[in-house]
């Protein structure tokens, strides 16, 4: 009984210090990766929230989806997610990763992100603002802290359904396979 | 007593590493006009790494990796005296230390370019041999100030070159003034901080040899770095300042002498590999030159 | 402006008898028609003698109508500022043209895209086959009998309540136990 | 011995890439023998979707073609439609699209400054321009609502008058960041680090820049003065008086330096708009977008942008909706064929500032 409670310790600590330190990897997806500058600079500065680009995914905490996804980048996306150290995280960052945005109809972009990767937060707006990606990265501590960002979980426990949706769209699967 | 002056001096290199590399985070931001991080984010982020649940490693050398650049800093840190005459902080100092000292300071980058290799990854590999090769820059002009100081005051210990300065009165700082701008232009290298930053060029090489390490490994590195960072500092300041007789002085006198590639690394473009070589082989060596012809003759 | 355009139409005839040209323009733009043969030939004409040295656009229009793909080459002349399109009609079931990136070397990147989304072949064209889809499987896509919404709809799942963002809304409202003020409360349903 | 070339993929997921493309070197040492790019990871198909919307509708896909600067995507969609339809705008439209696009141009030329010293290893000068950029983005966000897509320069028109005290916020906005030009200049320009990284790398001939289709500040970069402002001069630009700069070298430094003068250039436009600017009508109105149909026949329209020659040529068939749209950027010819073929034999250190220089910009090139 009292492993229990020492874990719920040790979590607590774990998801402060997780919370305070999110490194973003650095990968403009789509087109809101425009509003990333402004808001790692001097004006919005997110670094002073404690978040930080990270150049590889072994690196990163976080994977910002910025944008519409196509077909072809979505590929490199999932093997990026992959290669991701566990605690991870998946922020949706505009409209095109909720519902498909404006190019809805569009033969080579995805319209939903979370059939496709585990989603924490999602920031909708057609580019949304520097404020609205940091209350994006507000939210996910909040989640982190309460220790409800367990999308790297979901994705874990159900793969196959992530695996079947994935290989729908892309056609000829060369990717080795997921050993978290 | 030894053990636990050890574990002590451990300890304070790491917490003042981390104080120092946090601090260097806040006027980064300061001079970029932000606000900047607090200090005290270098221990969330190495908190952070260390609680990371997977650790994705190629093979065991590269799990060794970080281990040997641990190593090489700690061993470097027993040998170099942190304070003057305290009992607190006894150190492992004897009679050649010098000549040892330059051995193991390369001890761990060659054990991390080893870990880096077996990754496969390209940019790691890239970075391995740009990490070596500048290494072999800045080596030069430090190796000649050295050389210089160890001539002239005919000994090779570090507490032998404290007790040289106690006695004489002056710092070596202005009684071999060549060995000293030798050294600190060879320390800019040594940091790896902007206009040298070629092996982690995050640009280029997406940092380079570390770009496979991630969680416990990247904890590793960071706190090895940044206790490497204080071990430096304090032997420039045993060598060159006189050592220091309390922690407020030791503070001081680092903190002044980490603002030297702090500052300039805020306002300097990258070097790239052999511009950087070629760069060590100009004014620094030339100093160092000076520097011998100065023991030698006088 | 105007007699600058008669004297190039006036030359551009002298060597190509079938030029069908049009200079009613009001802006400095001429436009010129010929068949698919005298395509590379008239471009170096163009180029070399009558100074269109930069080639401003190479676009593809397909008239599904007519059955044809229509090719535009838009040059530009920095000498005389006049604009000069030279177009010409392709089969639309096998759409076959000669190759002109001799002539201008960015022109390989305009054929290769026209190859990949149109199915023109392009006799000479040395580029890998795959530029911007990657294995793609359907017709190609910027022909006009390609309906790319009902592609969507069959490949891409698509996130129900569209039709009136109901879900989007409740989402919203009820992210974190945030309930709609009573203003916006006539607007969502 | 020849050494064994290892193949290196810059790829999409790279912090020194300019956007979402691939570049594969093949690499002897550290210099480069073969580079080809992999582009298509951005490809949203414009000119698809916008034959399934009408003019106006797709007028609102049109400014996410390339994310830095969207206005002289719109302005010269607009242009293109009033050149087939033959519809007036209003002399004070006419200055109001000038400021947009001048205002536009510096903010541009600010990212690329954060861009260009990034792949070089300078932070701070990114967090400087990136943050002086915010004041310019604050005006459009005061004038057309939206910080980075304005959708403000419409078909006949701009969709909506300078509210009042505008014009001077704009002023005091040049001034001060003409006072910040002078420190870019102390930490770029006069860093003698920055000159050796930048001098004689990337370099382009004058016949290569002619026969390689290159146009903008990379063409001016080689000293052939070419700018549509002047050669082809649209809206008011023939009324204002402005220099082009050139720059003889060919190499990153002087694309650099044109860039840098053209910020004054820009400056100086805006303040004789401001001061020059007519009063009266700014939208001539048009009918119901839901029944507007255009006459039969094709336009095309070109502007000159951060990155050069922007067109957008447009075929109606006389329905609302357009049989065929086709944007032409300048990244479309940097990108592909000419990154190929300067990045041989350079230093696979300096791919990053070479694509920087060149203005590659991958939504441009797949639209």
């Amino acid at each position: 009984m009292n492993d229990k409670n020492s874990q719920k310790i040790v979590d607590i600590i774990q998801n402060w210090a997780r919370k305070h330190s999110i490194w973003v990897l650095a990968y403009g997806t789509g087109c809101g990766a425009i509003e990333i500058p402004p808001t790692m600079t001097s004006r919005y500065d997110a670094e002073r929230l404690g978040v930080r680009g990270a150049a590889t995914p072994r690196q990163a905490d976080v994977l910002l989806i910025s944008g519409y996804l196509t077909v072809k980048t979505i590929k490199r996306v999932i093997r990026v997610y992959e290669q991701m150290q566990d605690p991870k995280y998946v922020i949706g960052f505009g409209s095109c990763t909720i519902n498909g945005g404006m190019y809805y109809d569009s033969y080579n972009t995805i319209n939903v992100l979370d059939r496709y990767l585990p989603v924490d937060v999602y920031i909708n707006g057609c580019m949304p603002r520097p404020e609205a990606v940091l209350s994006g990265f507000a939210q996910l501590q909040k989640r982190i802290a309460a220790g409800r960002a367990t999308g790297a979980q979901h994705y874990k426990e159900n793969l196959e359904w992530y695996r079947a949706n994935q290989k729908k769209i892309i056609p000829n699967w060369v990717m080795p396979d997921y050993n978290w | 007593m030894n053990i636990l002056g050890a574990v002590v001096t451990f300890l304070l290199a790491f917490v003042v590493g981390m104080t120092y590399g946090g601090l260097n985070r806040k006027i980064t931001a300061r001079i970029q006009n932000r606000k900047g991080p607090p200090f005290y984010q270098n221990f969330i982020d190495a908190f952070k790494l260390a609680s990371k649940k997977s650790a994705i490693h190629h093979g065991a050398m590269h799990h060794l990796g970080p281990a040997f650049l641990m190593v090489s800093s700690v061993v470097t840190l027993m040998i170099v005296p942190v304070l003057t005459h305290s009992q607190w902080f006894p150190n492992l100092n004897f009679q050649g230390d010098l000549i040892f000292l330059l051995y193991i300071m390369t001890f761990g980058p060659l054990g991390m370019a080893l870990g880096a290799g077996q990754t496969g990854n390209p940019n790691s590999a890239i970075g391995v041999t740009r990490g070596l090769s500048q290494m072999v820059g800045f080596e030069i002009p430090w190796v000649m100030a050295l050389v210089a100081i160890m001539i002239q005051y005919h000994t090779t210990s570090i507490t032998g070159l404290m007790a040289a300065q106690a006695q004489s009165g002056t710092w070596l700082m202005f009684s071999s003034p060549f060995a000293f701008i030798a050294a600190i232009l060879a320390m800019l290298g040594m940091f790896g901080y902007s206009p040298f930053d070629v092996v982690i060029a995050p640009a280029e090489l997406a940092s380079g040899p570390a770009s496979e390490n991630g969680g416990k490994y990247l904890f590793t590195m960071m706190s090895s770095g940044s206790v490497f960072a204080f071990v430096k500092l304090t032997l420039y300041v045993d060598l060159f300042l006189g050592g220091a007789d309390n922690i407020i002085m030791l503070l001081i006198k680092t903190f002044a002498l980490y603002m030297i590639p702090v500052l300039y690394s805020n306002t300097s473009v990258r070097y790239r590999t052999e511009q950087s070589i070629r760069w060590f082989w100009g004014w620094p060596t030339f100093f160092g030159l000076l520097a011998i012809l100065q023991a030698v003759i006088f | 402006m105007n007699e600058l355009k008669e004297v190039i139409i006036k030359r551009i005839k002298a060597n190509f008898a079938d030029a069908a040209e049009r200079n009613d323009f009001k802006d400095n733009r001429l436009d010129i028609a010929v068949k698919k043969e005298t395509i590379p030939s008239i471009l170096f004409y163009l180029k070399d003698e009558m100074g269109f040295i930069h080639l401003s656009d190479i676009i593809c229009v397909d008239w599904l109508e007519e059955g044809e793909l229509e090719v535009v080459f838009i040059l530009w002349s920095p000498v005389d500022k006049i604009k000069v399109f030279v177009r010409t009609r392709l089969d639309r079931d096998n759409p076959v043209m000669d190759n002109v990136d001799m002539i201008w070397r960015q022109a390989n990147t305009y054929e290769r895209e026209m190859r990949e989304m149109f199915g023109v072949q392009f006799t000479g064209l040395v580029a890998p086959d795959e530029f911007i889809l990657e294995d793609w499987q359907g017709p190609p896509p910027f022909r006009r009998d390609f309906d790319t919404a009902a592609y969507a709809e069959k490949t891409f799942w698509q996130r129900p309540g569209r039709e009136d963002a109901q879900d989007v809304r409740e989402t919203i409202a009820k992210r974190d136990g945030e309930e709609i003020p009573d203003f916006a409360k006539k607007y969502s349903r | 011995m020849r050494e064994k070339a290892t193949t290196l993929y810059i790829g999409p997921q790279h912090p020194g890439i300019t956007g979402n493309m691939m570049v594969k070197v093949k690499v002897e040492g550290d210099t480069i023998v073969k580079a080809r790019t992999e582009v298509g990871y951005l490809h949203r198909a414009f000119e698809k979707l916008q034959e399934s919307r009408n003019w106006l509708q797709s007028f609102t896909l049109l400014c996410r073609f390339c994310v830095p600067e969207p206005d002289p995507v719109e302005e010269s969609y607009a242009r293109a439609v009033e050149l087939l339809e033959g519809r007036e705008v209003p002399e004070r439209a006419k200055y109001i699209r000038v400021l947009m696009l001048e205002l536009a141009r510096m903010g541009a030329y600010m990212l690329w400054f954060g861009g260009q010293n990034a792949s070089l290893g300078l932070y701070t000068m990114g967090q400087w321009s990136v943050g002086d950029r915010n004041y310019i983005l604050d005006l459009f966000e005061e004038l057309t609502g939206g910080r980075i897509y304005h959708m403000y320069i419409w078909p006949g028109g701009v969709r909506r008058d300078l509210p009042e005290g505008f014009a001077d916020k704009v002023l005091r906005t040049m001034d001060y960041l003409e006072k910040r030009l002078k420190d870019y200049d102390d930490l770029m320009f006069e860093n003698t680090i920055f000159q050796k990284r930048t001098q004689g790398v990337g370099v382009i001939s004058k016949e290569k820049a002619v026969e390689w289709g290159v146009v903008g500040p990379v063409l001016r970069g080689c000293g052939i003065k070419s700018d549509i402002r002047i050669d082809d001069p649209y809206e008011v630009y023939d009324k204002l008086d402005f220099i082009v700069p050139t720059h003889e070298g060919g190499d990153i430094w002087s694309r650099a330096l044109v860039r840098r003068q053209e910020i004054r250039q820009s400056i100086r436009i805006i303040r004789q708009v401001i001061e020059k600017m007519p009063s009266g009508e700014y939208y001539n109105r048009i009918p119901n977008p839901f029944k507007w149909t255009l006459p039969k026949g094709d336009a095309y329209a070109r502007t000159e942008s951060v990155r050069g020659e922007v067109g957008m040529y447009i075929v109606s068939d006389g329905s609302t909706h357009p049989r065929r749209t086709h944007f032409r950027g300048a990244a479309y010819v940097h990108g592909i064929t000419l990154l190929e073929n300067i990045l041989v034999g350079e230093n696979v250190a300096d791919v990053s500032a070479i694509m920087n220089s060149l203005g590659v910009c991958p939504p441009e090139i797949e639209r």
